[in-house]
């Protein structure tokens, strides 16, 4: 800091919100500003207001007004979280004429009227955040923001419908996407279902085209059975490397005839898209429509990489597209911004061993049932039971499996009324079936749902309201005997029943990714603790998160039904293309930078940085800081011995005043 | 050799005597050595705790306090009794998670002299000691005469596997622990889904036509299942079922025999001691017809008991999950494959 | 528009409503009891074994709890007839601690007295009687006293039971008494003076 | 002084996860105690230990660190540098015969608002329950100015 500045101190002029009665109902304003006014008259403050919203326009024309009339050279900001409005009352400086980095915002509203009740504490901690406030932004220097071009393309991980959606909404913008699914084949859940809620639309049917034509596009290049290993940079201008699991199918040969699957001697059972339901070959392309088209070989469960022979598809393949001696590989792309789109994981049932999911046979999951009632699916379209073929009298189904609960997973799942729904009256429709339906509370919440829920009613379904205590096979009399007993309390009727059906269809909850904790540290963004990822304000931002250029959309941030998924897919895009649409982004900056007069070569820093920003000099004996890649945490500001390394924004001088003037009034007590 | 504090629990003194002197035979071969808490007394069963609060936990406490001044090398604490090792690992956990009732307790405690901090000692069963410590290795290594033929029903009940504060089971409704030490002997297990029902408690004293109900889904569900006999770790199991068999017949008019014995009386057969040792005979509902299969070759056991899906046909069932399962991993060939 | 039955109206209202009973039951119930809670979900009444017996489920007594019903739930036989089975609790989707609200409920109805059968509080008096002379539990002993006062006739045949289990050895005569009986007395003594109040 | 002893600490916070764990704990409305008062620098990996005996010597009683969890930096790293300096902090404060135990490194992730507000909680107790430090007044008694000697040392 300048000596001159120090002595001819700047004016500053502080204002402190009532944000509404959310800070003044805990700390009195009025006395802080007469405080700030009187006691901080000697540090410079020259006015210091208070007013009703200082967000509001009436209020930040307070703050223009005073730069302009008063000649203010800086200005302090009592009110809420720098992460609500400093971007406001940046602007409000800026536009009368102050460089928007010599404004300060003090938080006392998150820091301090909603997180204490007494009056008086809260009114001098008040004041000791404004006096920290106002020392520190005497020590502000201005700065010019940094802009940087943005890179047209864009990557979007995760090919189900949300990603889908995202790429097709910036690829018809004219922009290049790559589509990375990690899976043979994009389409995700939703090409497990059969039908869809409300309308009952075939989910093929509406999703096949929306595949083809992501699968088709100029401006998509699809890399399905992949994954990226990692992600550099930062918005705008993104590093990824993806890595290109082998197929064992020369993609430029094969055709997607489907001999070598149907040459394939070997079956195993389908884990992923069969939900363990059913069968497929060794060498497979999940399902008919998948796109791409070309078929996958399960190298693990393939009988010539097991023990040397067969090659069965080899064989037989008309345009030897069979290529056993593929590696995996890994290309790298650049790309302005990211769309992550990576689903959600199904709970597995048989953590709640009172269902008996893996032990009862006629225990099924909501996507076993899925595929049971698709007509794609392992039995047809038939529902029956394990035995693959008796038609089942009775049905339970039963809701908040893994939801709802704190033995396994807290949230609302909230797809499995309406998924139960749909069961229900699949189930009617096509056995005509008794159908119970087990539930804690419906929750029928969107357009067309609690109509969906009324005309099952009218079918006939019967609902009972109790979370299932158990299903058993231990029959207790005749009546029971080789059924499957449904134990539960019938809530509104205050008794226990036993409710024997041939069948139960468990409507399994939601849950995270498996891996989804790495991904949140691959791409840098927030991961709550169960594990969903979180946006950057979960009401007014839901698709963008705390990493500038990193996009969510679909169920990656919480449970969420195929509409909604679709939208927050638009919406994630839509982001993108306004980035991409504004060409360059400005970055906050905040960097370090090195004196070279004061480096003395030590090099301790140079091993600190992780963005490898700071390179050495061997012939001048001094370190130096690419600006370009520092990305300002500060970390070798700290560390610099010889105090040569400062760091805009959050410089010495800056925090150490806030600390003097955080204590001041300890200070001034001694 | 494992040294372990011992708290046998009252039953183990009069109508668990044989649960008592199995346990006493098999604990040398198995390499357990137990040594009994000095001067314990009652835990004060499911009773206690509902009359008045704090004494009943003082009670339970007292026997901790002095388990935790024996300070023989070990802090462990083993029960064979269900209801005993709850209620001593229930104060030992509510003791610390209500610290005014462990302040409470121990206010009671120093009027003795004495002093208990929650979580000094580890509380376990003695079939999570021998499936976990001992493990199934050792044990069926000691087996001289397999239980082939004998079809048991294993019967762990409510309070071992429940409410498990410490997650030491490895499912709080469908463990197989006690199964597992059934297969290491030799046993034919059948797939009982009662294992851990309701044997009705102290309902027998105070609401016995409640007690004879749950005594009778017990006993026609292991005889459905075919069991030769039922297997348990509870006195209070071992009792209702036993004892008051005869009553829950002539209550229901039906015929049932379905003896049941401790499991450490199942070990001591296949590690060879003679049954009079293991407190064979002492049973009310005769085990002669039962006992006398074992080493017997049994012609074709096999019946429509437990209803097993059959392989390859119709749609396949996903694998059974394990949680929480320590020593050897159960279906490690199955992961294998 | 004809009036409404006030009498019928009136049988359908809560009379009292004693909102600190809820507070009081979580107070002194061992742990921490969760009951607050409650969703109201029965998976408590769906998993109770002797669910049958009693007249009001669990689920139904917490509701009872909450609208402060206090006569109402002392006097239910609901944690009378719990037997301790535990499977409530682990199926539980809140974590409450229903048998130890159960076990707080007994004893509550106890200092209340407002069981409406005296088989099951005197059956754990007598049990708790035992041990507090003794130390250790005396089935003889508990088995007589009780069935000499509650069931008569039922011990008139449970002697041959009884009889079994003397000549099995499984029954003893004669009371174990624990040596440190003046320790135990001074503990639960004091135990009894101390109450949890916070 | 009668009264119990409310202690001064400051707290340091990182940007992207305790920093935003104190606006997620206001946002709903969870109390805790009114003592600390917060500095946010962008990385917990900033923080210079200067800054640590810049606040004892200006009167604080205590200093609470906090950055984002072990493996969650949004550095990559820096934040296991802060532990670094953390732990060699407290061998000095020993040395000069201060309590090490009035300076704590909490991890806080931008989830985490109630775990922060707990540890605040906590961390103010053991820090009344160490009593003030008054460095501040030894420093002016010793015939320093209160403000100086550590803007000196960081200049």
């Amino acid at each position: 800091m300048s000596a001159e500045s120090k002595s001819s101190k700047p004016k500053v002029g502080v204002y402190i919100c009532h944000c509404g009665t959310n800070i003044s109902h805990t700390v009195d304003v009025e006395q802080v500003r007469e405080w700030a006014e009187k006691t901080l008259g000697a540090e410079g403050v020259v006015i210091a207001r208070d007013y009703k919203f200082m967000c509001s326009s009436l209020g930040q024309e307070l703050i223009e007004k005073d730069i302009k009339e008063l000649g203010l050279e800086r200005v302090v900001v009592a009110a809420c979280s720098p992460h609500l409005h400093e971007m406001t009352f940046r602007g409000a400086s800026k536009r009368s004429g102050l460089n928007p980095y010599l404004t300060e915002l003090a938080s006392i509203r998150e820091q301090v009227s909603w997180v204490h009740t007494d009056k008086a504490v809260a009114t001098e901690k008040a004041k000791a955040v404004v006096a920290g406030a106002v020392r520190r932004v005497i020590q502000n220097e201005p700065l010019e923001e940094i802009r940087v071009p943005i890179h047209p393309d864009t990557l979007v991980v995760g090919g189900g419908i949300a990603g889908i959606q995202a790429a097709l909404e910036i690829a018809n913008a004219g922009f290049k996407v790559y589509l990375v699914e990690r899976e043979p084949s994009i389409g995700g859940h939703m090409a497990q279902f059969d039908k869809t809620f409300p309308t009952l639309d075939c989910a093929a049917c509406i999703l096949t085209p929306r595949m083809f034509e992501a699968g088709n596009h100029p401006n998509i290049e699809l890399l399905t059975w992949s994954e990226v290993t990692h992600v550099a940079g930062y918005v705008g201008n993104f590093t990824v490397t993806i890595k290109k699991k082998p197929r064992y199918v020369n993609t430029d040969l094969c055709t997607g005839c489907g001999i070598c699957v149907e040459k394939c001697p070997k079956k195993v059972v389908d884990d992923v898209y069969e939900a363990g339901l059913g069968y497929r070959k060794v060498v497979y392309t999940p399902f008919a429509q998948a796109v791409p088209k070309y078929p996958v070989i399960d190298a693990p469960n393939c009988t010539y990489f097991q023990k040397g022979t067969c090659k069965a598809c080899e064989k037989f393949c008309p345009t030897n597209a069979i290529d056993f001696t593929q590696k995996e590989e890994y290309v790298t792309i650049q790309v302005g911004n990211i769309i992550l789109a990576t689903g959600y994981d199904l709970f597995d049932a048989r953590r709640v061993s009172n269902y008996g999911y893996g032990r009862l046979a006629n225990v099924f999951t909501s996507i076993e049932f899925e595929r049971m009632s698709n007509a794609a699916g392992p039995t047809g379209g038939n529902i029956v039971l394990r035995d693959g073929k008796t038609q089942p009298k009775t049905v339970g189904i039963i809701h908040c499996v893994g939801s709802r609960d704190k033995n396994y997973n807290n949230y609302c799942s909230s797809i499995c009324c309406m998924q139960s729904l749909k069961f229900a009256h699949l189930v009617r429709e096509r056995t005509g079936a008794t159908v119970y339906e087990f539930y804690i509370d419906m929750r029928t919440p969107m357009k067309a749902y609690d109509e969906f829920y009324q005309r099952v009613l009218e079918e006939g379904t019967l609902f009972v309201r109790g979370k299932v205590a158990q299903v058993t096979n231990a029959a207790r009399n005749e009546r029971e005997e080789g059924k499957l007993i449904i134990q539960v309390e019938d809530t509104l009727a205050g008794k226990q029943r036993r409710i024997p059906v041939d069948m139960v269809i468990l409507s399994i909850g939601m849950e995270p990714r498996h891996d989804a904790k790495e991904t949140s540290h691959l791409f840098g963004v927030g991961c709550s603790s169960d594990g969903w990822f979180i946006e950057k304000h979960p009401k007014l931002d839901p698709v963008s998160t705390m990493t500038e250029g990193v996009m969510i959309a679909g169920c990656a941030t919480g449970p969420k039904d195929i509409p909604a998924s679709v939208a927050q897919g638009a919406a994630a895009a839509a982001r993108v293309l306004n980035k991409i649409m504004q060409k360059e982004v400005v970055l906050e900056p905040i960097k370090a930078s090195i004196n070279e007069a004061q480096c003395s070569g030590c090099r301790i820093c140079n091993g600190l940085c992780p963005f490898n920003a700071i390179l050495f000099h061997e012939d001048r004996m001094v370190s130096e800081i690419n600006p370009a890649l520092c990305q300002g945490c500060g970390t070798c500001v700290a560390a610099c011995p010889a105090g040569a390394i400062s760091g805009t924004g959050f410089s010495n001088e800056q925090i150490l005043a806030q600390i003097d003037g955080l204590l001041m009034d300890v200070n001034l007590a001694v | 050799m494992n040294d372990y504090l011992f708290y046998p629990g009252c039953s183990m003194e009069s109508s668990a005597k044989a649960y008592y002197d199995s346990l006493m035979e098999i604990a040398e071969p198995l390499g357990i050595n137990l040594k009994e808490i000095e001067d314990w007394n009652c835990c004060g069963a499911t009773e206690y705790v509902g009359i008045n609060l704090i004494p009943a936990y003082s009670l339970i406490a007292r026997n901790l306090a002095l388990a935790a001044k024996m300070n023989n090398g070990t802090k462990t604490v083993v029960a064979p009794c269900s209801a005993c090792y709850l209620n001593l690992a229930k104060a030992d956990y509510y003791m610390a998670e209500r610290p005014a009732l462990g302040e409470k307790v121990n206010q009671a405690l120093e009027a003795g002299g004495l002093h208990y901090v929650p979580g000094t000692l580890d509380i376990r069963h003695i079939l999570d000691v021998i499936i976990n410590d001992i493990g199934l290795d050792v044990l069926k290594s000691k087996v001289v005469k397999p239980l082939k033929g004998l079809r048991v029903a294993p019967y762990l009940g409510c309070m071992v596997p429940r409410p498990d504060y410490y997650h030491r089971w490895s499912d709080p409704e469908h463990p197989i622990e006690l199964e597992e030490v059934l297969k290491a002997i030799g046993a034919e297990v059948v797939d009982f889904p009662r294992a851990t029902a309701c044997c009705g408690g102290h309902m027998t004293q105070i609401g016995p036509e409640t007690a004879y109900e749950l005594i009778r889904r017990l006993i026609s569900s292991a005889e459905k299942y075919k069991a030769d006999i039922m297997v348990t770790v509870c006195p209070m199991c071992q009792m209702n079922i036993d004892a008051y068999q005869a009553e829950t017949n002539r209550h229901f008019g039906t015929h049932y025999h379905m003896p049941i014995v401790f499991f450490t009386q199942l070990i001591g057969l296949a590690l060879g001691f003679p049954p009079e040792k293991l407190g064979f005979g002492t049973e009310i509902t005769s085990t002669k017809e039962a006992l006398a299969r074992i080493g017997v070759e049994v012609p074709e056991a096999v019946e429509e008991g437990a209803p097993r899906r059959k392989k390859e046909e119709g749609l396949p069932m996903p694998p059974r999950l394990l949680k929480n399962v320590k020593g050897k991993p159960r279906n490690a060939e199955e992961a294998e494959q | 528009m004809p009036q409404a039955d006030t009498q019928s109206f009136r049988t359908a209202l809560i009379q009292e409503e004693d909102l600190s009973l809820l507070e009081e039951v979580s107070m002194k119930t061992a742990g921490v009891s969760h009951l607050e809670m409650c969703i109201q979900c029965g998976s408590c009444g769906g998993s109770c074994p002797p669910a049958e017996e009693m007249d009001h489920t669990p689920r139904m007594l917490f509701a009872m709890l909450r609208a402060g019903m206090r006569d109402a739930v002392l006097q239910s036989n609901t944690p009378w007839i719990c037997v301790s089975c535990y499977h409530c609790v682990v199926r539980c989707p809140q974590n409450v601690h229903i048998t130890d609200v159960m076990y707080t409920l007994k004893s509550m109805a106890i200092r209340a007295k407002k069981y409406r059968d005296a088989t099951a509080p005197e059956f754990s008096e007598t049990f708790v009687d035992m041990v507090e002379k003794y130390g250790r539990s005396f089935e003889f002993g508990l088995a007589t006293r009780h069935y000499l006062k509650h069931a008569p006739l039922r011990l008139v045949g449970m002697s041959t039971l009884g009889l079994g289990m003397l000549t099995k050895g499984r029954m003893s005569l004669t009371p174990k008494r624990i040596k440190g009986m003046p320790q135990l007395k001074a503990i639960l003594d004091k135990a009894k003076e101390l109450e949890l109040t916070s | 002084m009668s009264e119990t002893f409310e202690p001064v600490i400051i707290g340091f916070t990182c940007n992207w996860c305790s920093y935003r764990a104190a606006d997620l704990a206001g946002t709903a409305r969870m109390k805790y105690a009114p003592n600390v008062r917060l500095i946010r620098l962008m990385c917990s990996g900033r923080l210079d230990p200067t800054f640590v005996m810049k606040a004892l010597a200006s009167g604080a009683d205590g200093v609470l660190i906090t950055g984002c969890h072990p493996g969650e930096c949004h550095y990559i790293e820096q934040n296991y540098k802060a532990l670094r300096r953390y732990l060699l902090l407290r061998r000095v404060l020993k040395g000069m015969g201060i309590e090490p135990e009035r300076v704590k490194l909490v991890w806080a992730s931008a989830a985490e608002g109630m775990k922060l507000a707990q540890e605040i909680n906590t961390f103010v107790e053991e820090i009344r329950a160490l009593g003030p430090l008054g460095w501040n007044r030894k420093l002016a008694g010793n015939g320093h100015k209160v403000e100086e000697p550590a803007l000196e040392v960081a200049a």
